[in-house]
């Protein structure tokens, strides 16, 4: 894989907000886990549509309709290749990835789990993976059970057929937020499926980074967002295996997902408007469509080489700049993690910490990042945490460095 | 951009004006299935009669634009009095021609003829009004498969 | 009331899309109830806070993400002005107005509604507001009652009380997207709180219209979407009254809803955070933000004034070209009607009539509107809709007159 | 653009690295309350003991920025041997100042001064942050609160 075919700094110009200076100082974006920026094949795509297109999709007769819904459709069809799913029909536009697991735990979960029916989960959950299953569990009675770390941050499967014993889902993350650590998302599904259990990935801090293949996974769901990939915010994606979608009860009701209404009832639509009611995000799936392009432009296996090469680099810089003074979560070996760095550094409190480095322009994350239980476990009410995209370079990560030194001063350490 | 002549071809005004085989059967001995477009409300109705594996009769009701009542006509006219391996390969060939066959290289090996029903393929130009073309088509599988034959 | 203050021919202008023309023909675009066209304005908010500003909201600290919060914050302060809400935090952002009342239906409607108990809708309601009280129903066994339609398309309240009596909600629009119908939403808030229920009100097609005043109603809550009133897709809102938001348990779990997650549970926050779970649609509430401004820029007194001007317009031209050849469904007051007109033509399947017109570039709706219960009772599968918006003008009525002559001549008619 | 200077004055920083009425009361008699910013996960625990309508004693645990700690260790300083009344009146100034109360015109008539609080004024600058500042302001209103005083 050679990642010199791709022209990274021409990628980094193609990102409009990265241009911007403050105070004469450029922007060093390092929250990519959090929300990634957006290209101008994005943003051009969008305000295009508005300009020359703009239509309802599905629902009218006339041309411009006609192509707003192709345009629609194409994404879904750009999606089911760049995750390489096995039918178009089994892609799901939701508002964001929270939203993808909630009807999962809503419709699936409500239809097959009941009192006593065990859930197994990791300790290291964003929680949007956590709260669907406790409001689920407090309603229909459900245990959870929670596959805990190792030392270095990584799952630690000692006792996974134990855990899984009985269990019937598995909803675990392919990378964490927090630690970027990977997990062995094929082993997972495999454990889940000898144990009879669902197997249920969080996708969204993977899609974004690496090539994803759910038929490789052998999932039998998968979740993300479209703000993380480059593409417009008001848009997830929900990926599921047909016979499971076809036999799910629907999710939210209203225009599009009905077969027919009369007064004492309604039926389904066919997959996949039965779940997506209401007019959807047009726009922004159209939007998610230029990044899908774009992203497939690079390639994926490029945008994770360019990735590896960059947290390698930014670890290394760190340890050399700040040893002990400098504490980075989760595995060091970067073929087992994605370029997001949590880290405490010298006693000072993250908040503080992305204050002081918001005055050089370096835009870190500092707080519990959506997953207080990992949290718990780290000992820390919070991190910084600085995460790297494909349009990040190692002169991102040296800025990082510089600006830790200024917050030495203030505190006076 | 295609123009309205690719749509309203005379034939399918004329099947559109004079609908052929519209009624009812008797069910049972027929099968009865119903359909509806979701966007845009049509509704229909086909009533098939099955005698040893030969689509003896066929009736269509239901209200619908142009191009549903003229597609159910023509292929109440094109199946009626054939065997249902027969009536398989025609849905095939009307499925590809109207570009929605799942597996279009790959249909039932029996020779048929659209005939009439390739009035129909400027439709294919109309995307919104490919699943009004169908909408008969796949009721009529409904039917047949719901007798479970 | 002068709407001559108001340079109706520079707002036109204002709308990219609408100076498209194909085949030498300018866009004639009559499908608003459906989904409305966007301004410069907007189109260019949403682009230069993707090109100079994007950014996570409420999570991150550096000036960025905090110029980001206010803008989205400051939406809304925007739609709780423009609706005239008592609080600020009352106003939730939603994906659309159909996960506005879904979210209603199995929040408040779950926690408060037990078998038996029955729900009041109008025989005019759009599927949004029937399908999740059928899926409520249909797992609580509870009643659903519909108010009848008068001859000429209004709500029969003639036994009001009695439809009314014993019931936990009346859940109605203030405007049908069919008929153009205006509903009496104060008189039917006050019905309903005398018999004990509940107002709930469908605002889709009423908001961006009209003056709106959810307190002079006096409803209970409000539902609408951004795309209907020239803000982007991927945007709804749902305003309810802060009393009943606080008593609702939650709805979507996951990040920015929580105060606290562990192993072992988890707190809500607070409102509007509560009912805001996962990254939210930031770009597109900005983009709604801009829409608000233009449209409170133009005054929505002078927009229903137009819009009003424009019915009278377009119904007298009609009739008066087609007589008894055209079948205008729904009051003929304008001042009981909005900007919708369905219509039958001739015996021509409104299908076929919106293809044909679309080779004038004029774009109608065909179809049941999701509305199919209303349609029943009209005696069709579906009717054309033409509907006007504020960038409309008698020209677009007369483009409309004209291209259906052409209709009858490929018809033979 | 607001500088740091405006945001870490050196009282603040003396009160995060020194705080004061660190520790923890003992319930009952004491009343307690948690409270977090669920952004940042900051987490603040507030014992007040209450004698006779006046704020005897009040003890200050739980972690956090130097913001949301420096805030609470003076407003420990500040509101020790006040009156309930003259607690609420400096509640309401300090949330005026951080321009979050909900009726700014409209507060306690009795008269209070914020004195070193004063130096927290430029939060107000930093949105973010208020909700730092304010976090143990309203974890003691909460546990007055639940003492239902
Ligand atoms: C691992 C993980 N899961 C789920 C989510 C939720 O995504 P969203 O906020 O887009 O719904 C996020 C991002 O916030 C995440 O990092
Ligand atoms: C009256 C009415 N209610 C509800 C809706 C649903 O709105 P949305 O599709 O934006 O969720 C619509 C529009 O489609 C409508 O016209």
């Amino acid at each position: 894989m050679n990642t010199n075919l791709v022209d990274w700094a021409a990628v980094k110009a193609d990102f409009p907000v990265l241009q911007r200076t403050i105070n004469d100082q450029r922007l060093v974006y390092l929250d990519s886990a959090n929300t990634s920026q957006k290209p101008h094949a994005v943003i051009d795509a969008m305000a295009e549509f508005m300009r020359n297109g703009y239509s309802p999709i599905n629902r009218s007769a006339y041309r411009l309709a006609a192509e707003a819904t192709d345009l629609f459709e194409a994404t879904r069809a750009k999606i089911q290749k760049f995750i390489n799913a096995p039918h178009v029909e089994e892609i799901i536009f939701t508002k964001n990835a929270t939203e993808a697991l909630n009807l999962i735990a809503q419709t699936w979960g409500r239809e097959n789990l009941h009192t006593g029916d065990i859930v197994v989960l990791t300790h290291m959950e964003h929680h949007a993976n956590i709260v669907p299953w406790q409001m689920l569990a407090a309603e229909r009675n459900l245990e959870i059970r929670w596959i805990p770390l190792t030392i270095d941050g990584q799952l630690d499967l000692t006792n996974l057929s134990s855990l899984l014993s009985g269990a019937k889902v598995l909803s675990f993350t392919a990378m964490s937020n927090v630690l970027g650590t990977l997990t062995p998302v094929a082993q997972l599904c495999q454990a889940a499926h000898a144990a009879g259990a669902l197997a249920i990935v969080d996708a969204c801090q993977y899609v974004p980074h690496n090539v994803t293949d759910v038929q490789a996974w052998g999932a039998d769901f998968a979740w993300f967002s479209s703000h993380k990939m480059i593409g417009p915010s008001g848009v997830g994606v929900l990926w599921g295996r047909r016979e499971l979608l076809h036999a799910m009860p629907p999710f939210l009701g209203g225009g599009n997902m009905i077969g027919d209404v009369r007064l004492d009832g309604f039926t389904c639509a066919d997959l996949p408007s039965k779940f997506e009611a209401g007019t959807p995000a047009i726009i922004e799936v159209i939007g998610l469509g230029a990044a899908v392009d774009y992203l497939s432009k690079i390639g994926m296996a490029n945008v994770r080489q360019h990735e590896m090469n960059l947290t390698d680099y930014a670890l290394r810089t760190l340890d050399d700049r700040y040893g002990t003074d400098i504490c980075i979560h989760g595995p060091r070996d970067i073929a087992v993690r994605g370029a997001v760095l949590s880290f405490a550094f010298r006693g000072i409190h993250p908040h503080d910490l992305s204050q002081v480095l918001d005055q050089k322009n370096v835009c870190i994350r500092a707080g519990h990042h959506c997953a207080k239980p990992l949290m718990k476990l780290l000992g820390a009410n919070a991190t910084a945490r600085a995460s790297f995209y494909l349009y990040n370079d190692e002169s991102d990560a040296d800025a990082l460095a510089d600006a830790l030194d200024s917050a030495s001063d203030i505190f006076g350490l | 951009m295609p123009g309205l002549e690719d749509l309203y071809r005379e034939i399918i005004l004329d099947h559109y004006r004079t609908p052929r085989n519209r009624g009812e059967l008797e069910t049972p001995p027929a099968h009865m299935a119903e359909g509806h477009n979701p966007l845009c409300g049509d509704e229909i109705t086909i009533y098939a009669q099955v005698e040893n594996g030969v689509l003896t009769d066929i009736k269509v009701s239901g209200q619908g634009c142009s191009i549903s009542q003229s597609s159910a006509s023509m292929m109440s006219q094109a199946v009626k009095g054939k065997s249902l391996a027969e009536v398989q390969a025609l849905v095939h060939r009307f499925k590809v021609m109207m570009s929605i066959a799942e597996d279009p290289e790959d249909g039932p090996l029996v020779e048929v003829k659209l005939g009439d029903l390739e009035a129909l393929q400027g439709v294919v130009k109309f995307p919104v009004r490919i699943k009004c073309a169908v909408l008969s088509w796949n009721t009529l599988l409904q039917a047949l498969q719901e007798a479970d034959i």
